[in-house]
């Protein structure tokens, strides 16, 4: 078959040398490979002693945004369930009522809001959809459990904590980032 | 020589005359119907024809078209020159009562295992395959999962509201 | 070179007219560490010697063409990065550029060399994987250990750049999610440092290495006209001595603007196959830094353009949801999916990492594909495995397997 | 009993039973097994005789390489207790006879031979010691050691001639 | 012959001696695990067990433990009786070399001297050869009778292998007989440790790299590890295995090990013999015991050595195949063991008589 | 696109659903019996053999577990077998088709106990995104599994961490979960004996 | 020890292995009570061996490789057996490779 393009390049398999049949160099030269890596520093982290940084954009666990005075963003649009590729969003919605103001930002709201987190592949696409500021992936990664009943997040594991009641906590999830915003 | 889509469409119609149907160019590359009895003449044709040349066939699928009766399942070949750099599509309907189509088996090597999973899908029953049966799901599967009117979700799934956000439907 | 002819080895008929069956079946697989991924092969062998093996792919078909003809185009891209998991970015960004064609999207130059990158980058972890595997079923463990280092500096950049490291859904329609930040550049820099320094170190670790030429020069050969009859693409083919790539032929992405060589072997066999994966690293790193050079040149406003100027299918940016009205209802409207989107068929190719990726998109004008089918390159070329087996000895066989670089993934779809 | 009357009756049984077993067994990897053993138990009376060349060079010839062989050619053709046919009952009934008769007529013979007082040195004499077999072999035997080697060689051809595939 | 004597103290001695024997080997295997693992890890860039005790050192017990704990599974598809008896012969012979090898010279305990060596019998090197021989029926049959293709395919594979390399093995000792003239390991190791001798490492530099090589082949140690080959054969012979019978194959490859690396040091290295040192002169100044034990050592040392090269080794190289396998134990190193034979036989026979022309 | 929150603190430690079956207690177990089952536990638990059941992108993860940055030998579980007799810890890493259920059973059959199970990333766990005809929905529907990790594929962390979890219940199994009633039914209940 | 007992121990075992010869069709056991009969007689032999060298103990004139060219002889006698084994092998492969069986009854026939 004639060459289809100009750039073809054969790669080098020239025949075996008098030196290269003895066996004994080539296994000498990656011995001596292996050996120096034997002294080098070890790249490993001990994991549960050690962490490795996440990057600023890593999708893991969601969690669901307050505003600063601690009222819920979501306004159970469902935006994000529809962009989910993996159904994991299961969402209902509620009116707020009165004297709820200081609960929920807008006049609806999630009343209900899971995630299966076994279903999730943490796609990032509900992130991207939710229009309302609400919804994010953090650097956590989901933890494993023992049931399956344990990946069925609900508000309770979602929601960022009360910036007012839980103000530790709530400067500990927004972390250091947005802190310096 | 350089091989233009309107030279190759007028050396099949110099060959097949009106058996060339829906010519068509979407983003420049020539589309075209045969009839089911003449796909492998055609693909003969296009492979020996030392001008035309398509020599690698670059992929091979069904389609289901509910709608289109009598010509409901669709075999769509893409092939390909590739000295003169060139791809063509070629489509052959089906009914879906009898979907008979030659196979290709014989001409590409490749065609082989692209039929039977089409088989798989669509149920097209490709004459002359030496091997045909199910390659990607089980055996014992008693429909065609691919066609248009059979359910994509898993009926055992429990996890899942679908009446949420009127998914429950069949977009 | 005539001491490297692979049909010898291949074609070594058994005796003929003995009685009785003295063949033994053989299962390999689906859970034989030789198949990395799931597939079956029932081998017939004599003694060592594979007389016949049969393929039995589907142990994870997923229903990825049924589940694309119920999702927006935008919820495609998560599938494509479980077709071939081992270079992800590469079929996202080929399912992009399906889309972008059908809807007629012109990117940027920018957009383009960033794919180059990411998807180069792909190739690489996709490469090494490879070579690496085949490096293990040879028995040798450790350089595999080694590049493993680098790739997770690939997936390193992968998550600045997308926040995820495997399975990425990186890149959107029209762009990317975001620009690439400066760690991701640092990243990409360190990476352009570091790992030819590793590569040559393993190439040392095998190449001129007897026991491993030994074991892979004339075993697993196919020939060129055998190899494009059966649809082989990609490193295979070019193995074979076809240089045929799809970057060069049929440019996208902007890939006519870099400068790189098209390695092919002679004849096909697993030597060749792993000479032509490891000098396309070296390629790939060549297009990356040629690449990143390109993106540095850029001045002023396209110095920081990330993404094609498409309201109708880019987000709009957060800011704006947030307070503008007109972009919250595109917001609403690209998520819903009701931007329709034209009718119309296309077919797009990229070179993944194992061939030509193939993307046929039919669309009824409706808000999901009416039709999506991938070519997937590990499907068609798997049926030569057992013309290739023939007459091998096992460990060829288990070699053969892991150069041909079967991604279950990507072949059961 | 001396520790060595103890020790030749011992591995007089265990050779016995040996083979026995080899005779008996219907599955072909116990008769290799046994016999094994067999060849373990006369090694050990080679010891005994203080010919502890001849033992080990037996354990190697025999229970190394000889066995190793069979084993390999049984397991090569997966030979099971059905593949073997069994004989007529009467057929082995009568080989049993034979064999026994054959041992009857031998005793018999051998019973009255003038070695009732003669007795084979145990536990001493350098006969056994490599040095001297050595020094024997190579001085002596050399020829029919060297013929023997031909012999080998011819063996080893007429193997790899028949084991060749055509 | 004196082991035939019977003598109660002579009996508890070497009881005592083969329990410490068995001891010690059982420990090197069990540590042999852990330094391998490490040993990868750290040519791999890893770290290795670490979360088992201090450095993980105390991994070894766990896995052992686990493995007495866990359910044995005999395959109803298997032969029983042959089943269980597979992995017992491979330990059992693993364990029996040891009995010839000098690990010391000899200590004073209650006034009695005792020699640091099991049975100095004056066929040493053969009585190694016949256990060896013995070796591979552990995997023969503990391949055969799990009942496995890939075992079965495993077992022959093994034994065809083993078979192959003892040959050259055997050749290439010879040649190192012929400088020695005795078969006793004893002997072997005081000429080298005697004044003005060297080490035979000097004198059979490519009998030792034979003896090397098909040591490795005979432990079934990459590059020659066929018969356990994990991407192709799953394992291999023991695959079938579980619980302790595992524990006991995994055992034996590393008392087998252990036992080839004393062999190469008491054959090629001087043995318990400490370098540099005229070891005589050191009794005189140490007393007798002191010097046994820097002797033993001084040989662990050199054991230790050799299964770090071993494990070295066998993280670096891939592995053969068969037919090259073959290949190589018939085609390369029979013939060169042979022309290291003639070589040396030659020189052997000028200096005893002189240049002949 | 710089997030205004970070991480999930609610769930760094993972909120943990008690395991189904709590050790068996001390009743009727000596004083002896319990160190013994603790000793046992603790070598067990440092010593637990994988299999990897990769099929698909989660064993590409698992790769990178294995390999240098994380290393899971460090748990002394380096020594990947695939022959299920040897392992004690099935990975079940991917997507599981229905085609490949029969296969995950047989393997999970071989195995000797005590034998774990875990179900790593979304598709081995729930069928993840491919809730399509072909794929099963999660494994747990033809073999018992004790931990499920989550993510698409997990990270490496997360693998590590569904490991560490298995290690915490095999550290505190009794000796005699194994033989009891509970054990038996659960094993029923999968139509195993 | 008397050379009588090993006289009968040798006889018991080559009459074992005659009965083995008459009485099993498998060729590869008929082949392993060739061996086992071998034996018997390499065992005789070392017994004589060491008979001559007990008399010649006795006598006179005291030669210490008295008896050892019967010990030179079970070494003959291994070679060959060791090279009819090879031989012997390589035939039943063969047999077993053309007629599937290593039954001995098979052999009487010329062709198949």
């Amino acid at each position: 078959m004639q060459t289809l393009t100009n750039r073809s390049k054969a790669v080098d398999r020239h025949p075996m040398t008098v030196w290269e049949k003895m066996y004994l160099p080539a296994i000498a030269k990656g011995m001596s490979i292996t050996l120096s890596h034997f002294f080098k520093k070890k790249p490993t982290i001990n994991y549960p002693e050690e962490t490795r940084p996440f990057s600023p954009v890593f999708r893991g666990l969601h969690i669901l945004n307050r505003d600063e005075e601690g009222r819920e963003r979501c306004t159970a649009c469902g935006l994000c369930a529809v962009a989910c590729p993996a159904e994991a969003i299961t969402m209902e919605a509620a009116e707020r009522k009165e004297g709820e103001e200081q609960l929920y930002r807008e006049e609806k709201y999630a009343a209900k809001y899971e995630i299966n987190m076994l279903r999730c592949i943490f796609c990032g696409l509900c992130e991207e959809a939710c229009p309302k500021d609400a919804i994010y992936l953090s650097e956590t990664f989901a933890p494993s459990n023992y049931k399956r009943e344990g990946f069925i997040y609900g508000k309770n594991d979602l929601l960022i904590p009360d910036p007012k009641t839980e103000p530790e906590l709530y400067r500990k999830a927004v972390g250091e980032r947005s802190r310096k915003s | 020589m350089v091989l233009t889509n309107e030279y190759i469409l007028q050396r099949l119609t110099e060959k097949f005359g009106e058996a060339i149907t829906q010519v068509e160019e979407p983003y420049g590359l020539l589309t075209f119907e045969v009839p089911k009895e003449l796909n492998l003449k055609v693909m003969q044709f296009l492979y020996d024809d030392q001008e035309l040349g398509f020599r690698f066939l670059t992929d091979l699928c069904g389609v289901h078209y509910p709608d289109q009766l009598g010509r409901e399942l669709a075999v769509v070949y893409h092939l390909h020159n590739m000295v003169q750099n060139v791809r063509i599509r070629m489509k052959v309907f089906t009914d879906v009562q009898q979907p008979d189509v030659y196979t290709a088996t014989s001409l590409f090597q490749s065609a082989n295992w692209q039929e039977r999973e089409t088989y798989d899908f669509y149920g097209i029953n490709f004459v002359g395959h030496p091997n045909l049966k199910r390659i990607l799901n089980v055996e014992e599967m008693d429909y065609f999962p691919l066609r248009k009117e059979f359910p994509l979700e898993d009926q055992t799934r429990i996890d899942k509201d679908d009446e949420m956000f009127g998914r429950g439907g069949s977009i | 070179m005539s001491e490297i002819i692979t049909q010898e080895q291949h074609h070594v008929k058994l005796p003929e007219g003995s009685i009785g069956k003295q063949t033994t079946t053989l299962n390999l697989g689906p859970t034989h560490p030789a198949t990395h991924g799931v597939f079956q092969n029932i081998l017939e062998v004599d003694g060592e010697r594979i007389v016949s093996a049969e393929q039995t792919v589907g142990y994870i078909h997923r229903a990825f063409e049924k589940i694309a003809e119920r999702r927006p185009l935008y919820q495609i891209t998560p599938l494509t990065d479980r077709l071939n998991y081992c270079s992800a970015p590469i079929n996202n960004m080929g399912w992009h550029l399906t889309c972008e064609k059908l809807l007629g999207v012109k990117t940027p130059k920018r957009v383009d060399y960033l794919r180059v990158i990411i998807m180069e980058l792909a190739r690489i972890s996709d490469h090494l994987i490879c070579n690496s595997i085949v490096g293990v079923d040879t028995g040798a463990f450790t350089g595999f250990l080694y590049v493993m280092q680098y790739r997770e500096l690939i997936y390193e950049i992968y998550e600045e750049v997308c926040g995820s490291r495997l399975t990425t859904n990186i890149g959107r329609i029209g762009g990317f999610e975001r620009d690439f930040s400066n760690t991701a550049f640092q990243k990409i820099e360190r990476f352009l440092k570091e790992y030819p320094v590793v590569l040559k170190e393993f190439e040392n670790l095998f190449q001129r290495n007897r026991i491993f030429m030994e074991r892979t020069m004339g075993t697993g050969g196919i020939a060129a006209d055998r190899a494009l009859n059966y649809g082989f693409t990609g490193p295979n083919l070019r193995a074979t001595g076809v240089d045929y790539d799809v970057r060069v032929t049929a440019p996208y992405s902007s890939y006519e603007d870099f400068e790189f060589d098209i390695p092919v072997g002679t004849t096909g066999d697993n030597y060749d196959r792993w000479l032509v994966r490891n000098q396309e690293m070296w390629q790939s790193l060549r297009i990356i830094e040629q690449a990143y050079r390109k993106i540095q040149d850029f001045k002023g406003e396209e110095a920081s353009v990330y993404h094609a100027d498409v309201p109708e299918y880019y987000l709009p940016k957060k800011q704006d949801v947030y307070t503008k009205m007109e972009a919250l209802i595109w917001h609403f409207k690209i998520i819903m999916g009701e931007i329709d989107m034209p009718k119309g068929e296309v077919y797009q190719a990229v070179e993944g990492g194992n061939g030509e990726v193939g993307y046929y998109l039919i669309s009824d004008g409706g808000r999901a594909p009416f039709r999506l089918h991938f070519r997937r390159p590990c499907f068609i070329y798997y049926q030569a495995f057992s013309e290739i087996s023939e007459g091998a000895m096992l460990s060829d066989a288990i070699i053969t397997l892991s150069s041909l670089n079967l991604i279950a993934g990507e072949m059961d779809a | 009993m001396t520790i060595t009357e103890i020790l030749f009756w011992l591995l007089t049984v265990v050779a016995l039973t040996g083979a026995l077993l080899v005779v008996t067994s219907k599955n072909p990897v116990y008769s290799v097994l046994a016999l094994i053993a067999t060849f373990f138990a006369i090694s050990g009376h080679y010891i005994l005789l203080n010919a502890q060349f001849l033992a080990v060079v037996n354990l190697i010839v025999y229970a190394g390489a000889i066995m190793v062989l069979f084993l390999f050619v049984i397991m090569l053709m997966n030979l099971n207790t059905e593949t073997e046919p069994q004989k007529n009952k009467w057929l082995k009934m009568a080989g049993t006879v034979a064999g026994g008769c054959l041992l009857l007529v031998l005793v018999a013979a051998l019973r009255d031979a003038d070695s009732k007082s003669t007795i084979a040195l145990v536990n001493s004499g350098d006969t056994g010691l490599i040095e001297n077999l050595g020094k024997l072999l190579f001085n002596e035997y050399v020829i029919p050691f060297e013929i023997s080697s031909v012999l080998f060689l011819s063996a080893m051809v007429g193997a790899v001639v028949l084991g060749k595939k055509e | 012959m004196i082991q035939l004597a019977i003598d109660l103290a002579f009996i508890l001695e070497k009881a005592i001696l083969i329990g410490g024997i068995i001891t010690v080997s059982l420990v090197v295997a069990m540590y042999s695990t852990w330094a391998e693992r490490k040993v990868a890890g750290f040519m791999q860039d890893r770290l290795g067990p670490n979360r088992a005790g201090p450095f993980g050192l105390l991994q070894p017990l766990a896995d052992g433990l686990k493995l007495f704990m866990k359910e044995e599974i005999i395959p109803n598809a298997s032969n029983k009786f042959l089943f269980i008896l597979g992995p017992g012969l491979a330990m059992m012979t693993a364990m029996m070399t040891s009995a010839v090898i000098p690990w010391g010279r000899e200590i004073e305990v209650f006034g009695r001297t005792v020699s640091l060596q099991i049975a100095d019998i004056n066929i040493g090197i053969l009585y190694i050869f016949a256990v060896l021989s013995m070796g591979v029926y552990g995997i023969m049959i503990g391949g055969w009778a799990s009942n496995n293709k890939f075992s079965l395919l495993a077992a022959l594979r093994g034994a065809s292998q083993m078979i192959s390399y003892e040959l050259a093995m055997g050749l290439s000792i010879i040649a190192l007989l012929m400088l020695t003239g005795s078969l006793s390991l004893k002997t072997i190791v005081e000429q080298q440790s005697a004044a003005g001798g060297w080490w035979n490492i000097l004198y059979q530099p490519l009998g030792f790299l034979i003896f090397m090589v098909c040591a490795f082949a005979e432990c079934n140690r990459t590059p020659f590890d066929l018969p356990e080959a994990e991407n192709e054969l799953n394992f291999g012979y023991h695959q079938e295995y579980s619980s302790m019978k595992l524990g006991f194959y995994l055992f034996a490859e590393y008392i087998n090990m252990f036992m080839s690396s004393v062999l190469m040091a008491t054959l090629y290295f001087g043995g318990y013999d400490i370098p540099f040192v005229n070891d005589a002169a050191l009794v005189e100044s140490m007393g007798t015991n002191n010097v046994a034990i820097l002797q033993g050592l001084s040989l662990f040392a050199k054991a230790a050595f050799f299964i770090f090269f071993f494990m070295w080794v066998r993280w670096t190289i891939p592995r053969f195949r068969y037919d090259q396998l073959m290949h190589l134990g018939w085609k390369v190193m029979i013939p060169l063991a042979l022309i290291n034979m003639l070589i040396t036989a030659v020189v052997v026979l000028i200096r005893q008589n002189g240049w002949p022309f | 696109m710089a997030r205004p929150v970070q991480y999930n603190v609610k769930n760094e430690g993972g909120k943990i659903v008690t395991m189904g079956e709590l050790p068996d207690g001390h009743m009727g177990e000596g004083f002896f019996a319990s160190k013994l089952s603790d000793i046992v536990g603790l070598a067990r638990k440092n010593s637990i053999w994988p299999l990897p059941f990769a099929t698909s992108c989660c064993g590409i993860e698992f790769m990178a577990t294995m390999a240098s940055h994380y290393d899971l030998a460090r748990f002394g579980s380096e020594r990947v077998g695939f022959s299920p007799r040897q392992c004690d810890l099935l990975m079940v890493m991917g997507t599981i088709a229905k085609k490949m259920a029969p296969v995950v059973k047989q393997v999970y059959l071989q195995m000797a106990e005590p034998r774990w199970v875990i179900a790593v990333g979304a598709c081995a766990s729930s069928g993840g995104i491919f809730d399509s005809y072909s794929v099963l929905q999660g494994i747990d529907q033809v073999v018992p599994v004790d931990v499920y990790v989550p993510g698409c594929p997990p990270r490496p962390e997360a693998i590590i961490d569904g490991v560490m979890k298995i290690q915490e219940l095999v550290g505190n199994e009794s000796l005699r979960r194994r033989n009891g009633d509970r054990y038996k039914a659960l094993l029923e209940s999968y139509g195993i004996q | 020890m008397p050379i009588n007992l090993y006289i009968f121990l040798a006889l018991a075992l080559f009459s074992i292995g005659v009965i083995g010869v008459l009485t099993r069709r498998n060729a590869i056991i008929i082949f392993m009570c060739i061996e086992l009969m071998l034996n018997a007689v390499n065992l005789l032999l070392v017994a004589f061996s060491k008979m001559h060298l007990a008399d010649s103990a006795n006598s006179a004139l005291q030669v210490v490789t008295n008896g050892a060219d019967a010990q030179l002889f079970v070494f003959f006698i291994m070679v060959v057996a060791a090279a009819e084994v090879t031989v012997g092998l390589a035939i039943i492969v063969m047999m077993y490779r053309n007629i599937h069986s290593v039954d001995v009854n098979f052999l009487n026939r010329l062709k198949n």
